[in-house]
């Protein structure tokens, strides 16, 4: 009996049955907190014609940018997508669809469509260029506008640690969209840095529980940092020069 | 003289209150930071799922799971929390913060704000500033004032894509800090050294100058 | 003859699959814990929330801090999870749970159930079984067939205030097991040593009876 | 300067500015995570005409079930009112409003509220009394009702630890309502087991982080238990019987 174990041996089954013009959720802000590996699966396999949402579309040779080349996207979803000199080129061509969205309001699609909510209402974009054929309605004196749940056909999450049973933990800011994008992949795949034995998280201390998840892999990880910014070690230091 | 970007900073910095959850947006905004008097204790929101944003890192400290929605490197401040993105913008969006400070290309006299998009030459998108302008009570703009061929960004309409609708109360440019209320601008301060004279000739809007307008103080 | 409770209990065990996360509501529906086959894992929803809900505390473990949704002190499995009500009606609403049962007053034959109200009678409210109902796609309704005085519970049309509206697909009753489509009663089972015909008599609705029923299996 | 620190010294204060026909949300499911002395304060203060948002209403001598006696309650939006004979007196003698909310959508009431989320919709109730008087929209094929956000004037909550910044945690299955009504309240009032130091909780294990709470206090509690069910200690004993 397999029961609730979820672990899979090989990227190749971790995204097996991902085919031609699916909808693929990701987690992930900017290059923290990716699920660097199963997009790299998706690159292997060459899957085309995909929509993408995910807050950002990664940077030009790393994130889900490197779809980019061979395009395998035909749309992104995504609230940001600066950082990135072939995803503009496709754009301005028109040979990428973008549809911009904000992103709490992609935040919320993402948990709406993992929680079986099909709609709500938000004041995000009332009387901007996201608002453009929506539903605009009055409560208590504000306007709002309607904004729709997503679906992914699968949704790709990095945690941080997980049992086998798939209940995770995800580390400081690479949280993000990652637990919301679990809950909205009618096939869930996550990939993580250290699996634990069942019993050893604290109930109280998971992120994600497991009945979300489908699909799960132990990866090692590049985690690549977008801005390096510091400050001096020992601020006497500076003050000295 | 028009201030410099820190001195922006600066007075913006003079608006914090004790015990304020503050999220500051990219660029000018984030050096606010920089500015919070010793007096007052301030928590800084970062929309990405911090509450508690500490200063830069040293280089040991790095961390690459640590970022800002700058996605800068930072730390975290004691009594930190971390959340996922639909709970950060709950926050933002429930109106729990309690300042905003933001840039922008234009502000008009009703409160629009354009600040993420010029079309057909910068498409990348807003953000999380859309929420931050339609969730938060008190919005701080910080900008300059005009371009540098000297074209006003203080309009009777946004000309660019909005990326929010009469949400705007407080601008604070290199020149002036202006309230808008009844669809007009309303001069507070002028930056040190800058006439009145110069602060209506800069903005396209309607500006009302009532009585002596003071200097700022930094 | 009819089945009795723990009967009943053991025949929706047998609807079990391995690696299934089922939500067992009040009364017979929870007596399903007991029967759960040795070969196969399955995590019960507890809708109060919590994931993996174990047996019943010695005296010892007894914590008022962990209870099921009947109120009734429990124990966690191992690999349980603990959450909010958000979060565990999220989980029901978005269809994650793989199986509901629940009690009924009564069902129909177009699948609508009543289970949470007597009119001027029993008002205690639906709690968590209008979410359920609503949630799951594969549900199945236990219940006697009919009153202690012969009235049938199998209805053409619900006369009690519905719990929901055409989402009972299964309903095993003292004396069947029964599906529903096509606006219609299916006779799937016959408990042992119940005739077919006493059936039809108890059941209301339109009851399709195709070829030989085999009586169940426990 | 006082910042952060949401500690109050008095259960008075805690309250203090609660007035005759508010409306306060409370957490707890059952009597397991209720706010126990948050309610006796409510009572001995006898603010009366409330709109009570919570998903029980105690028992006759314990919970919110104690605000029944002087008729300090308008009206309750719950969903399950058992266990309760004053309740149920009051309730058929037409002396108390009752607003029936299933679970999941009080839940998500909650929750909206405190998002800044002012409607949605939802599954649950189409076709039942719950829907009488709500929009019903089809979304892919399914039928829908628009359900409110609340929000209350006052939010009172139990959690198990916090610091003195209102960061909150809490323990096993008493978290229920409790973090979504701590969201939800203008003025969100928190009762604890233990305080702790600034900086002993784990950022990444907060359950409801501080910019919610706005008054906190350290109480002692009851805890009392509606549904006492054991097993024998050894089960070998029984079978020994």
């Amino acid at each position: 009996m397999a029961g609730f174990d979820k672990v899979v041996s090989s990227y190749e089954e971790a995204m097996a049955g991902l085919t031609d013009n699916m909808t693929v959720i990701s987690g992930g802000f900017g290059l923290c907190g990716i699920p660097e590996n199963l997009i790299s699966e998706i690159k292997r396999k060459g899957t085309k014609g995909l929509t993408l949402v995910s807050n950002n579309c990664g940077v030009d040779d790393f994130g889900l940018g490197v779809l980019l080349p061979n395009r395998q996207i035909k749309k992104i979803v995504a609230s940001y997508v600066g950082e990135n000199a072939e995803f503009e080129r496709q754009m301005m061509a028109g040979e990428l669809e973008v549809e911009l969205t904000p992103q709490g309001t992609l935040a919320e699609k993402m948990r709406a469509g993992g929680a079986g909510i099909p709609a709500f209402f938000t004041a995000t974009g009332v009387g901007t260029p996201v608002a453009e054929g929506k539903e605009v309605r009055n409560f208590n004196g504000r306007d709002y506008i309607l904004e729709e749940a997503i679906v992914g056909d699968f949704a790709i999450v990095k945690a941080w640690k997980a049992d086998r049973y798939g209940n995770l933990v995800f580390r400081k800011t690479a949280r993000n969209f990652n637990p919301l994008a679990a809950t909205a992949g009618k096939i869930t795949v996550v990939e993580v840095e250290e699996i634990v034995e069942v019993g050893e998280l604290d109930p109280d201390q998971i992120h994600t529980p497991g009945i979300y998840v489908n699909r799960l892999i132990q990866g090692t990880f590049e985690k690549r940092i977008e801005q390096r910014t510091t400050r001096p070690a020992d601020p006497q230091a500076v003050k000295g020069v | 003289m028009a201030l410099s970007r820190e001195q922006i900073a600066q007075r913006v910095a003079n608006e914090l209150k004790d015990g304020y959850y503050v999220n500051l947006g990219i660029g000018i905004p984030t050096l606010v930071a920089n500015f919070i008097p010793d007096d007052i204790e301030v928590m800084l929101q970062s929309e990405n799922g911090l509450l508690g944003m500490g200063q830069f890192p040293t280089e040991e400290e790095i961390d690459a799971d640590l970022i800002n929605a700058g996605k800068q490197t930072v730390t975290m401040a004691a009594g930190a929390s971390v959340f996922d993105s639909a709970e950060s913008f709950a926050m933002i969006r429930g109106g729990h913060v309690d300042l905003t400070v933001l840039g922008a290309f234009e502000v008009d006299a009703n409160g629009n704000i354009a600040s993420y998009m010029i079309p057909g030459k910068l498409i990348k998108g807003m953000g999380g500033a859309m929420d931050l302008v339609a969730g938060a009570d008190n919005i701080i703009v910080t900008m300059t004032h005009a371009s540098k061929h000297g074209v006003s960004k203080l309009l009777k309409n946004c000309t660019l894509p909005l990326t929010g609708k009469g949400c705007i109360k407080k601008v604070l440019t290199d020149l002036a800090f202006i309230e808008i209320k009844d669809g007009k601008f309303h001069l507070l301060e002028r930056a040190p050294g800058v006439s009145v004279e110069e602060i209506i000739k800069l903005t396209e809007g309607e500006l009302v100058v009532t009585g002596d307008i003071p200097e700022m103080k930094l």
